[in-house]
This record gives structure tokens, C-alpha cells and sequence, in this order.
């Protein structure tokens, strides 16, 4: 079955910059992936990140792992908050 | 409503380096012509000098999503306007290095009464420490690192 | 212990007029070198320009026991360093005519953490409220006044 | 029965000093008098004070009504209280 890839910014913070080298990146999926696909290919693209804690924000929110990240601007993996 | 309409309204919250007690000042000085407010309470983190082993803190450097934690913050600022009679809230957070005793929040609300500013000044400072997507790297005296996770 | 002994060693919590940002800033500053604090939570109270029938408060005079308002200061201090882990605890409050939008109460507590100083900051306000003999003319714009009663 | 009286200064505060009129006078009172004696012999003194809401400080604490005030440097008349 044929899909269509859309490009989109993902961008690492705190922690996991530091362990993947990299603040974002540029990458393509295909329509209609979720989350956890996201996860998935982001976990095999970075092994460092098979061992870390972190949630992946779409746009300005934290979706479940079944959303379609379809029409995002960005997503941003976040390691645990530190604010305060 | 569109998105960059919203976002243009966003107050942004971050501020580079230490929250000075001149701003703290500045602040509560603004509010004494609300002559409806009768209690503020003000919440005030500083970073500590903790012990790790053997090293000790000698400053946090802080980054953030600041788009999702100023759209985050707007949110909780709703929620406490919701829940609380309150006149004003102001919340200021550093970006950038904060060495230790430096202030690195500044949760500032005002009510009429002390009832609604005790509750909603909690309300706000655990939802921002839950909810914002703020990371911080305990830069160690004498160098090393580790990263912060709140409780 | 003679009482001239333990009277001599009582802190005065009163000033004379409002409470000026300026001293609250002074009070934030003096504590950036204790760095095992995390967290601060200063509790002001402000005079409210209350409209009673057709009068509203311009002013509330303040007048004090304060010899055993700063006695009851100290058993509440003494409460709350035994109840909370609290490294610091400074209380102002005002004596005299303090105009709307004033500040006449300042509590300033300090904490390693946000829980202790939030507790410790409720649980002063409340006793200062019900247990300092502190009496409050709020004199109103154009003459007249009533006396002021916590609730 | 012979008592001894002893003098001690009486403070008014607030809404009290207003309506009696004085901030302070020095009264006698006996030895053994208690706090409920007290605010009697004073209501008699200022009739003011029937309709007025205080409590007694004797120094710089609040007595039981049936402590008794021998030994005490001041009395204190205590309206209602306002700070913060």
C-alpha cells in the first residue's frame, strides 16, 4: 500500500540531546503514523534512547500513543521536567 | 481563532539568568494601586548547593520548550482564575545558568483574601513543576553534570 | 531564665508605617547566600479600600500589645521551626495608619523544600491572625471609622 | 476579713481605649483576686464595658477566668483582634 511521507521537524531536549548529539532533525513519515510508531522508529534511528524516559510532544501537546501525528509542525522528545 | 492569533497572545514566562529581588520589588510595588487585593502570597524557588557524592551544585543551567511551557502555563492560569477568586497572577522562570542561592521561579498571585492566594500560589507552583516542560543540568563546582528531575 | 533575660532576647516585628517593597527586596537578597534553601513562600497583607454602606476605607490605623504580641510571636516561631523544616522565618508588621493598597503584614519563610515552606507560611499567617493583639482602625475617606475584626 | 490590696496598672486597647476614654489608669485590687473578679469590678468601673467584647491579658498571656492576678506587672483590656 502506497503512502505519502511528510517531512517534520523533531526536535531532543535536555538530557537526550546530549545523549543522541543532536537538538532536531528533519525527518519524514508516513500519513497516518502514531505516536508509538514514532517511538518505535525513533528507538531504532537512536539506540540511546531505548534506555531513557522521555514523552513525546506534538505541537504543544502531550498525546496519547494511538494520536496520528498528521499535519504536526513538530514533535519534541522530553526527558523528565525540571522546572522551578 | 487561528493558531498564530493564540500564540501572539501567549505572555511569555522566561527570562534570561537569576529573577533579581529588584524585579520581586518592582512587582509588588505595581499591585499597591489594586486597592481590591488584600493578601498576595509569593513563591520563591532558588536553586540549592546540593551534595551528590562528592560534588556540590554550583549553579543550574535551564532549558525549556518555551512554546509548550508558556501554552502549558496559560493553561494553568486559566484553571487557577477558574478555581480561585483571584485579582493577578505573575510567573516569571529562568532560562540560562541560575547559580546557587540565585531565584529561578517567581510565583506571584494576588485575591482579595488569603484564603484563595494560599491555595492558588500551590496550585500553580505544582502544576508548573508537573506540567512544564523545563530541564535543568546541575552543573557541578569543579565540573561534571547531572540532570534535575522533580519530584 | 529571668523574664528581663528572655524579654531582652525578643524580636519586634513591628515597624512603623507600611511595608515598603523595597525592605521586602532587602529581605529576598539577604537570603542568597544560604543556599541549602530551595524554597521561599512571603505571605503580604494589604489594606483594602472596603465599601461599608456608603463609606469606603482609606486607611487602617494599627495599634498593638506589643509586648505580648511579640511574646506570642515567638511561641508561634518557636511552633513552627519545631512542626516544619524550615530554615528561616522573618515576620513584619505595621503600627500606625497604613493607606490603602499598603502592605501591613510581611511573612517570609524559607525552606530546603516547597511543601515546608508553603505549610509553615499558612500555619503563621492563621496564628498571627487569631493570636497577636493587633487592632486595626480602618478610618474611612471624608471622616468616620469602625474597628476591624478578623475573621 | 483583712486583704491587702495591691496596685496595677490597667491598659485599655483599641475600640475599648475609645469608648472608655483613657489608654490607662493604676486601680487596687485585693490579693487573691481572680480574672472573672476583675471584669466585674471594671464593668462597674466603666459601664462601657457591658456591651464590649474583650478578653484579659494579665501580662503578656490569657488567663483562665479563675486564675488569679497576684503578681502580675499590668492587665491588659484586648478587643477584638485585626492584624495582618
Amino acid at each position: 500500500m502506497h503512502t505519502t511521507d511528510t517531512t517534520i521537524t523533531v526536535r531532543y531536549f535536555g538530557l537526550l540531546a546530549e545523549h543522541i548529539g543532536i537538538g532536531e532533525e528533519r525527518l519524514q513519515f508516513p500519513t497516518g503514523t502514531t505516536v508509538q510508531q514514532v517511538r518505535g522508529s525513533l528507538c531504532e534511528r537512536h539506540p540511546a534512547l531505548r534506555n531513557l524516559k522521555y514523552r513525546i510532544a506534538v505541537d504543544t501537546s502531550l498525546p496519547a500513543d494511538g494520536a496520528i501525528i498528521d499535519g504536526c509542525a513538530e514533535l519534541a522528545l522530553l526527558p523528565p521536567f525540571a522546572g522551578g | 481563532m487561528s493558531t498564530t492569533e493564540k500564540t501572539t497572545k501567549l505572555k511569555n514566562i522566561f527570562i534570561d539568568g537569576a529573577i533579581t529581588p529588584e524585579r520581586i520589588a518592582t512587582s509588588i510595588a505595581n499591585h499597591q494601586t489594586k486597592t481590591g487585593i488584600g493578601a498576595h502570597d509569593i513563591f520563591l524557588g532558588q536553586v540549592r548547593a546540593d551534595t551528590i557524592g562528592t560534588s556540590t551544585v554550583s549553579a543550574i543551567d535551564y532549558t525549556a520548550h518555551t512554546e509548550m511551557a508558556n501554552t502549558e502555563m496559560q493553561k494553568i492560569r486559566e484553571e487557577a482564575f477558574s478555581r480561585f477568586d483571584l485579582t493577578c497572577m505573575h510567573v516569571y522562570h529562568s532560562l540560562g545558568a541560575v547559580s546557587a542561592g540565585g531565584i529561578c521561579l517567581f510565583v506571584f498571585v494576588s485575591s482579595p483574601h488569603r484564603q484563595a492566594a494560599f491555595d492558588a500560589c500551590r496550585y500553580v507552583v505544582e502544576n508548573i513543576k508537573e506540567r512544564l516542560p523545563v530541564f535543568g543540568k546541575e552543573l557541578f563546582a569543579g565540573g561534571g553534570h547531572q540532570w534535575k528531575e522533580n519530584r
